[in-house]
């Protein structure tokens, strides 16, 4: 399907009274999934937002529960949010994070009812890369900047207009609602895969992770970890930066205006902290900054690929943006890639 | 849909201070609503979060029986430093904290039928084995396991557990309990042993050709217990151990208990030795 | 603000001047506001930056640090320490648009009861005048989407 | 010889006659406009070290790290004040370390330049002395380094380096720092101040990034991550972001020597150097304080003066 681009605003706004808008946007200098209270609104003309999408599903806090403790026992009440949203401009890259938060939060055991009521009540609709960043890497991971994992709907810019490719009944039923689509042509297209094309392209060749992962399965000990991590200084930026990052802490708040009264919040955590791990004996069992970095690692390219089957990394060069230090991810594979086979073998 | 952070109400009906320096308390709840009292079913070995409103969680390995279903048990030691410890141990009689469980997997009661089952325990650790003995000699099951040996040290007399539970085990006759100390005065008035669990285990010499190993305890103490019990010929697949991480979720989920691609809350907190051996020593 | 939502004050007196001066202001029936609460400190010198921010994040309208005259610490010089402590403090809290008048430091013996009389009455009054409040360190920016 | 080649002759003798075991210093980074704090071992890798303008990285920051070896790093004028600031507390032993420093004539803030070019992504850079030229798709600028540069660089009165076994480089001038911006903002009404630091602390997501790259901050366990008592909440809000960059402003008063590390490693730009050049100025104006000159002082808020000022004393 097709829509022209001067019906983008009246497109944006016609979702108003029923759902939460979310877009890439600038707030203060800094750029993220923000909420647009009008279709124009929209100006984003970068790719990656600073802050990853992942907050619309899983935000850097929230509250789970009040609770209020009276002669009866204890009230709880617990926070939903099951409010309809769309996420308009959502990169093909961070689209797929989406699809590693569900496996964590919704494919197992107990399910994150929280993260399953805003996944349920939320539409993707992407925006293919037109011009990737020297620092995607999203093909090096399976992706792509044309990639429509995770999307209902992917929309790419043929300049005065975009092709939308309609990938799932949701996305189908939007389309179907909604008066601003006619059909598309061959020439659209064709436009349309010569864009993927030169996108493509543009990209650094994608990085050959073949031999991450047999490495890293007998690699925990290996001296590498010393050495890479040397500079790293132990900060969040590319953990709570990443998409697919879904560590978390859970803490009490206790009222301050009122007594047995208060609410259990979940914040973002990561395993770059010591405290992540710290006993209440003082034991730590990742007591330094090589074991932390390492844990990293490790998850993203080997324990999360053991358990789900992929790694936990979309490629979206967040965390290579960010970094303080200038610790490189892509460096730290392709490193692993060319060390020696037994060298992580010894205890 | 169940909703798996949000705690049960629970009543703390009794608390006993279980050893002399008064830093080891177990607490009794009691459950507030009618339907968590008979949903919550657990194996030995399963723990639960216990909450202190205002505080926060933390995990605890369940004390008390499987079959007791109407009120649930753990022993806390208050650790200087911990926020919830603390917080419970200055808790009362009738106050209100809140309980997520069972969680973990637990001992495999039902792969141990049919063996016999040694049982060694080092100080405060041995609140799960409390509650694995006490399933095991229960007379609905106690017919369903071999022999079973129970050695249990504390670094002195006054810091053992469950004192009058463990006088009343000593006096069964399908239980061998051995008692161990590390040290005691003669103002202790101890008639059991005297030295470390693993010297205990090696003379008490358990038979391993059809037997569970199950251990719990400080770090040190099973760091010298295993090869007793590789010498004395237990496979490592027969060995159990209970492992602890610093939890939150206890689902899997906020990612901080971890050992390699395993999660002690989902995954353990029991794993073989031989499962152990498979994942990198990083706890 | 009415008569009964009167301001929240803390008040960290040192053991050996304001607090034994709060003591003779009430064994000598000075009047002074209820609305200043009291926590006793073994010196001025102990009162620490985070004390005064944590009143203000978790409740006080306005703070009070009363120590003994300088030259008088009963440990020579807590109090001289605090005194530097103190205006780097005020002045950057003042800096980030705290209201003048929120953060006090004042010095008294412990004869003083008279004076901690009229200081407590002069801070619970400014804060009065000041209303409640709400300012950087009480606000809560909210995760737009957070139910 | 230029500093670069002068700076790697030096590291690789250093090395090569077993003085130090280690050397801290800069190399090319994976991105334009980055370098990487890199750590050298062996003679050979010497070759891997670089000087240049977007040198920003506060290497003292790994030296508490290496309290048994001896080692040699490269410091800037300001990166000098802050290892003089650590031998003061004692973080560091002089004789360990072998101080190679580079007179600085200011590093070049990777927000300046991604703010004059749009935000557009920049895929090349060259130095000259006086410019940098940076190119992307489509676009090519050259910048004056004085634009490019980081704030604080611009009015540095340390580019020499206050304490260093070598000094590479001649001599740069002094620069002349009246606090002006911090002026500027103290005029300010107070609702406008607030207003701003509101929206400053709004950003912060709290990844620690200050506190990790700054030099002064290596508490074994810092107050955020204290529990009892517990000063903050884990709630990322106005609020506790502000106890937060206040606690660590008031924990570095009379400490901070306005390296800007803290700024330049916060991935969303919040405006940390407001806070912490208020204090500089104030030790200075009301103390006659500066940090980081004199290893045998004492830190600003350790000590007294029977006649500090105190006209914010109340009287009953």
């Amino acid at each position: 399907m097709i829509i022209n681009k001067s019906d983008i605003a009246a497109f944006l706004d016609s979702f108003r009274d029923e759902y939460r808008v979310f877009a890439p946007a600038v707030a203060d200098g800094v750029s993220g999934y923000r909420i647009l209270t009008a279709g124009s609104e929209l100006t984003w003309q970068g790719l990656n937002t600073q802050r990853p999408p992942k907050e619309v599903l899983f935000p850097q806090s929230e509250r789970l529960y009040s609770y209020e403790i009276g002669a009866n026992g204890v009230q709880i009440s617990a926070h939903y949010d099951d409010r309809k949203k769309v996420v308009f401009g959502i990169r093909p890259c961070d689209a797929r994070s989406f699809h590693y938060l569900d496996y964590v939060f919704l494919g197992q055991e107990y399910q994150d009812v929280y993260y399953r009521k805003r996944r349920e009540n939320t539409l993707l609709i992407g925006m293919a890369c037109l011009e990737p960043a020297k620092t995607c890497f999203c093909t090096s991971l399976g992706g792509g900047p044309f990639a429509t994992d995770g999307l209902d709907l992917l929309w790419v810019d043929l300049g005065d207009r975009y092709l939308v490719q309609v990938l799932t009944p949701q996305g189908k039923a939007l389309v179907a609602s909604k008066p601003f689509f006619s059909p598309a042509s061959e020439a659209d297209y064709r436009a349309a895969a010569a864009a993927e094309a030169r996108a493509r392209a543009q990209m650094l060749p994608a990085l050959d992770l073949s031999r991450v992962k047999p490495w890293l399965d007998a690699g925990f000990n290996a001296p590498f970890w010393e050495r890479v991590s040397e500079k790293c200084i132990g900060c969040a930026v590319c953990t709570y930066l990443c998409p697919t990052c879904h560590c978390f802490d859970l803490s009490d708040e206790a009222a301050t205006d009122r007594f047995l009264a208060g609410v259990r919040i979940r914040t973002w955590d990561t395993c770059a902290f010591p405290l992540f791990t710290l006993h209440a004996s003082g034991h730590n069992p990742r007591p330094t900054g090589k074991e932390r970095f390492r844990q990293r690692v490790m998850h993203k390219f080997c324990y999360f690929v053991q358990n789900w089957g992929e790694a936990a990394c979309v490629g979206c060069g967040r965390c290579v943006v960010n970094c303080p230090v200038n610790l490189d991810i892509r460096e730290v594979l392709a490193q692993i890639a060319v060390q020696d086979a037994g060298a992580g073998m010894g205890q | 849909m169940k909703n798996p952070y949000l705690p049960m109400p629970m009543r703390i009906e009794r608390i006993g201070v279980e050893t002399s320096d008064g830093n080891i308390k177990t607490f009794t709840l009691s459950f507030i609503r009618d339907e968590d009292r008979q949903a919550f079913r657990f194996i030995p070995g399963q723990f639960a979060e216990v909450g202190v409103f205002g505080k926060g969680e933390a995990p605890f390995g369940i004390a008390s029986s499987p079959l007791e279903t109407e009120r649930v048990a753990f022993t806390v030691n208050k650790v200087p430093g911990g926020v919830v410890t603390t917080a419970l141990h200055a808790a009362r009689v009738g106050d209100i904290v809140g309980m997520r469980g069972p969680l973990g997997n637990g001992f495999p009661v039902r792969a141990m039928e049919g063996h016999d089952v040694v049982i060694i325990g080092g100080g405060f650790a041995f609140t799960i084995l409390r509650s694995l003995v006490a399933y095991l000699i229960h007379p609905s099951n106690r017919e369903c396991y071999g022999r079973i040996q129970v050695v249990y040290g504390a670094r002195e007399p006054g810091l053992l557990l469950y004192k009058d539970e463990l006088a009343a085990w000593q006096k069964r006759q399908d239980l061998e309990l051995t008692l161990t100390v590390d040290r005691c005065t003669a103002a202790d008035e101890w008639t059991g042993c005297v030295g470390v669990v693993p010297r205990i285990v090696e003379e008490i010499k358990p038979e391993a050709a059809k037997a569970f190993a199950v251990i719990c305890g400080p770090p040190v103490m099973i760091r010298f217990t295993l090869p007793v019990l590789e010498k004395l010929g237990f496979a490592p697949e027969r060995v159990l151990l209970s492992l602890e991480m610093r939890m939150k979720c206890g689902i899997g989920m906020c990612g901080r208990c971890n050992i390699g691609h395993k999660y002690v809350c989902k995954d353990g907190p029991v794993f073989t030795l031989a499962e152990l051996s498979e994942l990198p020593a990083e706890y | 603000m009415s008569s009964n939502d009167e301001p929240k004050v803390i008040g960290f007196l040192c053991n050996w001047c304001s607090y034994a001066a709060a003591d003779s202001a009430g064994a000598g029936r000075y009047q002074y506001p209820t609305g200043i609460r009291i926590i006793r400190v073994p010196c001025s010198g102990r009162v620490h930056p985070f004390f005064i921010l944590s009143a203000l994040r978790r409740g006080a309208d306005a703070v009070l640090t009363a120590g003994c005259h300088p030259g008088n610490c009963h440990y020579s010089t807590g109090n001289l320490i605090a005194r530097r402590r103190f205006a780097m403090l005020k002045n950057l809290l003042e800096f980030t648009g705290l209201e003048q008048g929120r953060v006090n430091l004042a010095w008294m013996s412990a004869a003083d009861g008279v004076t901690f009389a009229r200081v407590a009455s002069r801070v619970v009054t400014q804060a009065r005048e000041l209303g409640h409040y709400q300012g950087a360190l009480r606000k809560q920016s909210e995760v737009p989407d957070n139910g | 010889m230029d500093k670069q080649e002068v700076l790697r002759a030096t590291v690789r003798k250093l090395l090569q006659n077993g003085q130090v075991s280690l050397v801290i210093g800069y190399a090319n980074g994976t991105l334009p406009l980055r370098t990487a704090p890199v750590f050298i071992r062996t003679a050979e890798e010497a070759d891997l070290l670089v000087w240049n303008s977007l040198c920003e990285y506060n290497l003292a920051n790994y030296l508490p790290r290496y309290a048994n070896d001896r080692i040699a790093i490269v410091v800037k004028g300001c990166d000098a004040r802050a290892l003089v600031g650590l031998l003061q507390e004692n973080q560091v032993q002089r004789d360990r370390v072998y101080v190679i420093g580079v007179s600085c004539e200011g590093v070049v803030d990777r927000r300046q330049v991604a703010a004059l070019v749009g935000g557009r992504e920049v895929t090349a850079v060259e130095e000259s002395p006086e410019n940098i030229v940076v190119r992307g798709r489509g676009f090519e600028k050259l910048i004056p380094k004085k634009e490019a540069m980081f704030p604080s660089c611009r009015v540095c009165r340390y580019g020499n380096p206050v304490l260093a076994d070598i000094t590479i480089g001649d001599s740069v001038a002094a620069g002349e720092d009246a606090f002006d911006d911090i002026a500027a903002f103290e005029n300010l009404p107070a609702p406008e101040r607030e207003a701003y630091f509101v929206r400053e602390m709004n950003k912060c997501i709290r990844c620690y990034a200050c506190r990790n790259a700054c030099p002064m901050c290596y508490c074994k366990q810092c107050f955020v991550d204290a529990s009892m008592p517990q000063w903050l909440s884990r709630w990322v809000g106005t609020a506790d972001n502000l106890f937060f960059h206040l606690g660590r402003a008031l924990h570095l008063a009379g400490r901070c020597v306005d390296c800007g590390a803290c700024a330049r490693a916060c991935p969303v730009g919040v405006d940390l150097m407001k806070l912490n050049r208020k204090l500089i100025k104030d030790a200075r104006e009301l103390f006659g304080y500066e940090a980081g000159l004199d290893p045998e002082g004492r830190p600003l808020l350790g000590t007294f003066n029977p006649d500090d000022p105190g006209p914010f004393t109340i009287r009953g």
